[in-house]
């Protein structure tokens, strides 16, 4: 039983079928890739994990919780939390700010209307949010306007957003796309670094077969919609069936 | 431009050196040392004007404020003198009031009640006015008549013709010149049945807030008793632009008579959306359609341009009036600016003078002393023939004038031409008719 | 102190002088002098800037914070002085309980239309929050005011009658608006000179009122509130994917507003006990979307100087008229005066909203930050001028 | 019948002028992206066009005719327009009499300079600034244009009459056998607008320069990417907007007369159109105008308002509100328009 199941998910846009029948089950503790050619639904499967999309037909269980129908916020204080393909992050806000923000989230749940005590008094919030910063090699940078750093930058502070809620499922989409060489290889080591020291899934839909091949534990390869094949990244690597899909829409 | 050597800096300084030293304006005090509101100290008096400078009765300021200037003109002896010499009371000097020279300042009502309020407070708390005049609707009338009888000041109300300024909400620190709706219907209805005869079927369409309710109650009231049927009342919204909706049901609905309970720009619209749709070319009943708009202004006129042949409606006051006063003030307001005065010009000059002659046969500016004059004052000469101030609720009573859109006007200005003078016996009612019923006047409060 | 940083405590006690002694500050002319014109020291004026400072600064918490940008405050800023003005009719002219009821009103208010408008967001927001404005308006000036049920009284306005129940009404009150006996026109005049100066109790109220509501928005700026409210504005979509539900966070800044603008129009109300139905048209909220804007939105103190700012023009330049203009251009030759008289005339007395409308625009467009913006560039300007003048001089003091 | 005929007829009046107005709002919000709340003004302007037009036509020259008395006793001055002396009172009449169809001459490039100059001068430099921004600086320009034409034009509406052969009533229902008169010029305008909708939608749909700006307003990247220099086209649409807003305005004077503050009372209405209709749907906006023309109408009838005593005041908000909570993108609103 792994933490999160997927079972039957098909869904629709129109004429288009999007997904058809998905199982997928990601085990507990592990780095699972979705892999597949672009249009072959990765990122609507990524979007019904987390509440922006609801399936058609089949159930998406976390930790044996059904996460359909739920809010966003409410799928991440279940413990999922999102890494998107463009950073978000809180653009106006200074890196530290942006840190306690999830800190708090975390804290007081999805609402508290702490409108009265002063933020720095909040010393519990301000030591977890400036550990995770030293954690994330940002502590230099924690009065910085966060919206004026590099990309890279930018996705570290997200990782480390995420990560500061001690999430149990950490979804990444694409979380190198549009990055250079230098910054690829940085995130590269921080997410091998974080599958290394927590105890933490990770489940990471990805173009670049170097970083799921750095990562990843089992892959699984998606194509119109549907699960090709599942397996460790060894076996993926020769599989015929993985060939045809990329190769032969590119032939 | 036109301007007037009231307040040119040599004024100023003498003022200055006279107001040195001596007790300032002090309002809403109480402990001070002067004896009411304002009480002038120095050689110079301090009216305050508040008009409609911005929003869509401004040009109905214009007229209002170069009437109000004139009228200041006259008290300080400048000009030709104007009403003062037909006046039948002679009080005044040509010497400002009780020796006093006459500056005024002014404000801006916006045609809002808050607005209104707002830009009296000032005149009277920063500027020492010890008296308002002017403005331009009901609800600011009747507004700043409450400021002022709070702030211990005399409010001479302008254009305001609900019945209500000097009905529920009279206030013994306010007079108004100006007639009212009940006036309207009473003066009306004798010159309707003349010439539209006792049998006639209405429709009302009536500006849905107290000024068109309060009109169209008095209107509906006297041509009933007269005998004509009232069909419908259709209350249309205030921010009405296009009365299109609201025309078309009166061409089915059997009705020979349209009575346009309207005001301003509301008033110019329906009644060119009636003719737009033809109706005075109808014949209903085998009568032929008539347009009624019972409170008429220049502005009004002007605006409707063409439409208003043959719309009967009245007034307070036409500059065609032929008496002394009337031409007196034609002469003198006509040299000065180049038009004959509007009705509302009428009104705050005539109401300026009033003002300034009850200072002068009270002996003092103390508004308790001002009332107490102007209270049951008969008085004729400055235009409106024969005038009373009733002491029961300072309403004005004097004849009322009932017009009609002229067919061939031959300039700009005789586009209304007046029907009838209905005498003012015809117009007076009890100061306890069931209209006005409601509210008192209270006692005069001199502020301080 | 008071819970604050340094900085924020120096700008609390700022303000707190600048409240305190505004009725020095604003009458910086002799009373005689032809500059009196500008004297703003007046009791009506000083309340309103009070006034609408709260209002601004309440709206400044929605706006400012969260950048929705609501149409809608009017609404609550006139549902608060019909209240007031109520408790005044039925009950007493005690302004404690009557403004009371205008916050609570108003935050009920609030509620109901903030939870219906904060569905939709952006432009679609502005347009739902300015619809209930007009509703309220076009209501509250015809169908609320009849005469079986005069809830408004229409055209005039709201006022209290002789013959109004006021059950809790003793001899002895004042008997107009006041605290526990002391009236809220009660007015000292000292004069020093030729000057005069007006110390209101009603202004003093407010002012006191209006430092306890700043003192809060300090507060809330500075909480972990005010930052999910910057958050908001910054990226919702990240708030939701943080576990943050940003409704209630809206909502309840919404609510906060909407109270604000009922404490002001209670503040009104109690100044002056009158409520009219034009508090409530969409021009209204407008007047307090520019105030924030012109001061500066987001920033503390920018909504209290661009409701001063508003109201100033709004009660001074709109009295200015032709005969004052000559006035001042009295020294000059006949000729020329005239045609100074010509150029200003349409910029001052009815054509103020001209004034305004082209100042307006200059602000938004030159100084995007409002006042406060402009205030910061010129400090900038005149230290980067002091460390040129300190380069030529050869002094080296490291640069920022 | 009858009546309920003659409703949807006012209906689709009004609707005209709605639709026109949130026609142009909606060009200028779907390829510049700017909200521009001077539109209503614009509107105004339009309709100053044609009282401009209708004063140069009359300008005349005086005559003292010492046999008549002005007010004052003075001999009068009889005013003769410069125009019936040349041409002779007849032709001289006519080209008065049809002052406002002949201002839409003038009106055009008035209008179409207008809306270059206000792009060029002023919006440009708002493209990337916050909608917010846009809201305010053109509501401040709405003020400022307005207090001019007041300050030239005074606050009193003006009369500009339509063309005598164009006013009066026609008989409509003659055609079905009912009785259905209805203003000539009320027709004229229904069919004027409903022209220059059609000319809008077909110079966007078969114009390779209207191809461009639809392409555009899909997708101002791409169509960048292409080298097209999609920032000019933008600016004439500008300009194109300005001149339809201004065609309503012209048109609209013999309706009702025009004042100085008249865009006003458009402006929130035609924003709750364009909203209602969807923001950035030029279909939205023209449909969007006439049902809340037509819901309007029918809501003023007696039979509404004893229903619902005041409907007729409120019942545009209220149906914005509903469809807003119901369509959050409005009637044929886009994905992703506006929404942040």
């Amino acid at each position: 039983m792994g933490i999160l199941e997927v079972k039957d998910v098909s869904k629709r846009f129109g004429g288009l079928k999007a997904l058809t029948d998905v199982n997928l089950s990601v085990a507990e503790n592990t780095v699972h890739a979705i892999i597949g050619p672009n249009g072959a639904g990765k990122s609507t499967l990524l979007n019904c994990f987390v509440g922006k999309l609801i399936p058609d037909t089949g159930s998406v269980m976390f930790d044996g919780e059904s996460v359909l129908g739920r809010a966003p916020y409410e799928i991440n204080q279940m413990g999922i939390s999102r890494v998107f393909q463009t950073p978000e992050i809180f653009g106006d806000l200074t890196v530290l700010e942006n840190m306690m923000i999830p800190c708090f989230a975390k804290r007081d749940g999805s609402f508290e209307l702490n409108a009265l005590p002063n933020m720095m008094g909040q010393k519990d919030i301000v030591e977890r949010a400036e550990e995770v910063l030293e954690d994330m090699n940002m502590a230099d940078k924690r009065h910085d306007h966060s919206a004026s750093m590099s990309r890279g930058d930018k996705r570290r502070l997200e990782i480390g957003m995420c990560l500061s809620q001690e999430p149990r499922l950490l979804l990444l989409d694409e979380p190198t796309a549009g990055m250079a060489r230098a910054d690829t290889n940085n995130t590269i080591d921080l997410l091998k670094e974080i599958r290394d020291r927590r105890n933490i899934t990770i489940a990471i839909i990805e173009h670049d077969m170097h970083v799921v091949f750095s990562l990843a534990e089992r892959i699984t390869v998606l194509a119109q919609g549907t699960p090709l094949v599942e397996d460790t990244p060894d076996n993926i690597k020769g599989h015929p069936k993985v060939r045809e899909a990329y190769l032969g829409e590119s032939a | 431009m036109s301007k007037t050597d009231v307040t040119r800096r040599g004024v100023i300084k003498t003022g200055a050196v006279a107001g040195a030293g001596l007790a300032v304006p002090t309002i809403f005090t109480a402990s001070s040392a002067a004896a009411y509101t304002n009480e002038p100290t120095g050689g110079e008096v301090t009216l305050g004007f508040n008009v409609p400078q911005t929003g869509p009765y401004a040009d109905e300021e214009n007229d209002e404020l170069l009437a109000q200037q004139l009228a200041v003109e006259h008290l300080n002896g400048e000009g030709d003198g104007g009403c003062l010499n037909t006046f039948t009371s002679k009080a005044l000097k040509g010497n400002g009031i009780l020796g006093k020279k006459v500056t005024f300042v002014t404000g801006d009502t916006q045609t809002k009640s808050d607005a209104a309020r707002a830009s009296a407070k000032s005149m009277i708390e920063k500027d020492g006015a010890v008296m308002i005049n002017g403005g331009s609707s009901s609800g600011v009338a009747i507004a700043v008549q409450g400021l002022c009888q709070d702030a211990g000041v005399i409010f001479m109300a302008g254009l305001t013709h609900s019945n209500d300024t000097t009905g529920k909400d009279k206030k013994a620190n306010g007079f108004r010149h100006f007639f009212n709706a009940y006036m309207s219907a009473a003066a009306l209805a004798p010159i309707l049945e003349k010439e539209l005869g006792a049998d006639r079927r209405a429709y009302h369409l009536t500006a849905d807030y107290t000024w068109g309710w309060s009109q169209q109650e008095s209107i509906a009231a006297a041509t009933e008793a007269m005998g004509w049927e009232t069909v419908n009342n259709v209350l249309t919204p205030l921010a009405s632009t296009d009365f299109s909706s609201y025309i078309a049901p009166v061409l089915n609905s059997g009705a020979d008579v349209l009575i346009l309970n309207h005001y301003g720009g509301n008033m110019v619209n329906s009644l060119t959306n009636a003719i737009q749709f033809g109706m005075m070319e109808k014949v209903v009943n085998n009568k032929d359609f008539k347009i009624v708009v019972p409170l008429y202004s220049e502005l009004m006129a002007a605006g409707a341009g063409e439409n208003i042949k043959g719309v009967f409606g009245s007034m307070n006051y036409n500059w065609q009036l032929d008496n002394e006063g009337s031409k007196q003030f034609v002469k003198s307001f006509g040299e000065k600016y180049g038009k004959p005065p509007s009705n509302s010009a009428q009104t705050c000059y005539a109401q300026t003078l009033l003002y300034a002659d009850a200072c002068e046969r009270a002996g003092t500016f103390n508004p308790c002393g001002v009332a107490e004059a102007l209270e049951g004052f008969e008085f004729d000469g400055l235009g409106n023939g024969k005038t009373l101030y009733r002491a029961d609720d300072h309403q004005c009573f004097k004849d009322v004038l009932v017009v009609k859109g002229a067919d061939n006007p031959t300039n700009a200005y005789d586009t209304l031409e007046i029907v009838e003078v209905t005498p003012v016996e015809q117009v007076t009612y009890a100061p306890d008719h069931p209209m006005f019923a409601g509210g008192a006047l209270g006692t005069c409060n001199p502020g301080a | 102190m008071f819970g604050l940083d340094k900085k924020d405590t120096t700008l609390l006690l700022v303000v707190a002088a600048l409240t305190m002694l505004a009725p020095f500050l604003l009458n910086p002319f002799p009373t005689e002098s032809g500059m009196a014109q500008f004297n703003a020291g007046y009791p009506d004026l000083m309340q309103k800037f009070v006034i609408f400072g709260i209002f601004a600064i309440g709206f400044n918490i929605l706006f400012g914070l969260t950048g929705y940008l609501s149409f809608g405050h009017a609404a609550f800023l006139g549902v608060g002085s019909y209240a007031a003005v109520w408790i005044f009719k039925l009950f007493t002219y005690n302004v404690f309980p009557a403004i009371l009821l205008s916050v609570i009103v108003a935050a009920l208010f609030s509620l109901l239309i903030g939870f219906v408008s904060l569905r939709r967001s952006g432009i679609y927001f502005s347009i739902l929050t300015l619809a209930f404005p007009q509703m309220s308006f076009a209501l509250a000036y015809s169908v609320l005011s009849n005469p079986k049920f005069n809830l408004t009284n229409g055209e005039t306005g709201l006022q209290v009658y002789a013959d109004d129940p006021q059950r809790f009404h003793r001899e002895g009150l004042p008997d107009l608006p006041h605290l526990f006996g002391l009236s809220m026109r009660s007015t000292h005049t000292m004069e020093i000179g030729a000057w005069s100066f007006d110390f209101n109790v009603g202004y003093y109220l407010c002012a006191i009122v209006m430092l306890v509501t700043f003192y809060l928005s300090v507060r809330i700026f500075r909480s972990p509130f005010g930052m999910m409210l910057r958050a908001v504005k910054s990226n919702q979509q990240r708030m939701n994917y943080t576990g943050l539900n940003t409704r209630p966070y809206t909502l309840a800044a919404f609510v906060i507003s909407g109270m604000y603008a009922g404490l002001a129009g209670g503040l009104l109300a109690a100044m002056d006990p009158l409520a009219g139905a034009e508090r409530m048209q969409w021009t209204a909220s407008g007047e307090v979307v520019l105030m924030t804007i012109l001061g500066g939105a987001g920033t503390l103190i920018g909504p209290i100087l661009g409701a001063g700012f508003i109201k100033y023009f709004e009660n001074i330049f709109s009295k200015i008229n032709d005969n004052v203009l000559h006035q001042w251009f009295s020294f000059m030759p006949d000729g020329i005066e005239d045609f100074m008289v010509f150029i200003v005339h349409p910029f001052v007395g009815k054509g103020w909203h001209l004034t305004l409308g082209i100042l307006f625009m200059l602000v938004v467009i030159f100084l995007p930050g409002g006042l406060v913006d402009g205030g910061q560039r010129i400090g900038r300007w005149l230290r980067s001028r002091g460390q040129k003048e300190d380069k030529t001089t050869g002094t080296t003091e490291p640069a920022e | 019948m009858d009546s309920f005929l003659l409703q949807i007829l006012n209906g689709l009046d009004k609707g005209s002028a709605y639709a026109l107005i949130a026609l142009g709002l909606t060009l200028i919000f779907g390829t510049l992206g700017v909200v521009n709340f001077a539109h209503g003004a614009l509107f105004m302007i339009g309709a100053f066009c044609a009282v401009t037009l209708q004063r140069i036509l009359s300008l005349s020259y005086t005559v003292e005719d010492p046999t008549q008395k002005d007010f004052l006793g003075n001999p009068l001055k009889v005013q003769t327009p410069y125009v019936e002396s040349w041409f002779g009172p007849n032709v001289g009449g006519a080209i008065i009499d049809w002052a406002v169809p002949l201002a839409i001459l003038l009106a055009i490039p008035v209008m179409v300079l207008l809306g270059l100059a206000m792009e060029r001068g002023l919006i440009k430099h708002f493209y990337k600034r916050p909608h917010a921004d846009q809201i305010l600086v053109t509501f401040g320009l709405a003020i400022v244009l307005q207090e001019i034409i007041k300050y030239y034009f005074g606050a009193n509406p003006i009369q500009t009459p339509a063309p005598d052969a164009l006013s009066g009533v026609a008989n409509l229902g003659a055609v079905i056998g009912m009785d259905l008169v209805y203003p000539i010029w009320r027709i004229v305008y229904f069919c004027f607008a409903a022209l220059i909708i059609f000319g809008v939608f077909a110079f966007l749909q078969f114009t390779t320069f209207g191809m461009v700006v639809r392409a555009g307003m899909a997708d101002r990247e791409t169509v960048g990417l292409l080298g097209i220099n999609i920032d000019r086209r933008f600016a004439i649409m500008f300009g194109v907007a300005a001149a339809v807003a201004g065609l309503a305005g012209v048109m609209y004077g013999p309706i009702n007369p025009p004042n100085y503050h008249m865009g006003m009372d458009f402006l929130v209405l035609s924003f709750v159109v364009v909203v209602v209709g969807g923001m950035g749907s030029l279909p939205g906006a023209v449909l969007a105008g006439f049902i809340l023309g037509i819901l309007e109408s029918f809501a003023s009838t007696t039979w509404a308002t004893t229903t619902i005593p005041g409907i007729n005041q409120i019942i545009i908000y209220l149906v914005a509100i509903i469809v807003l909570l119901t369509r959050p993108r409005g009637l044929m609103g886009r994905k992703g328009v506006m929404e942040d």
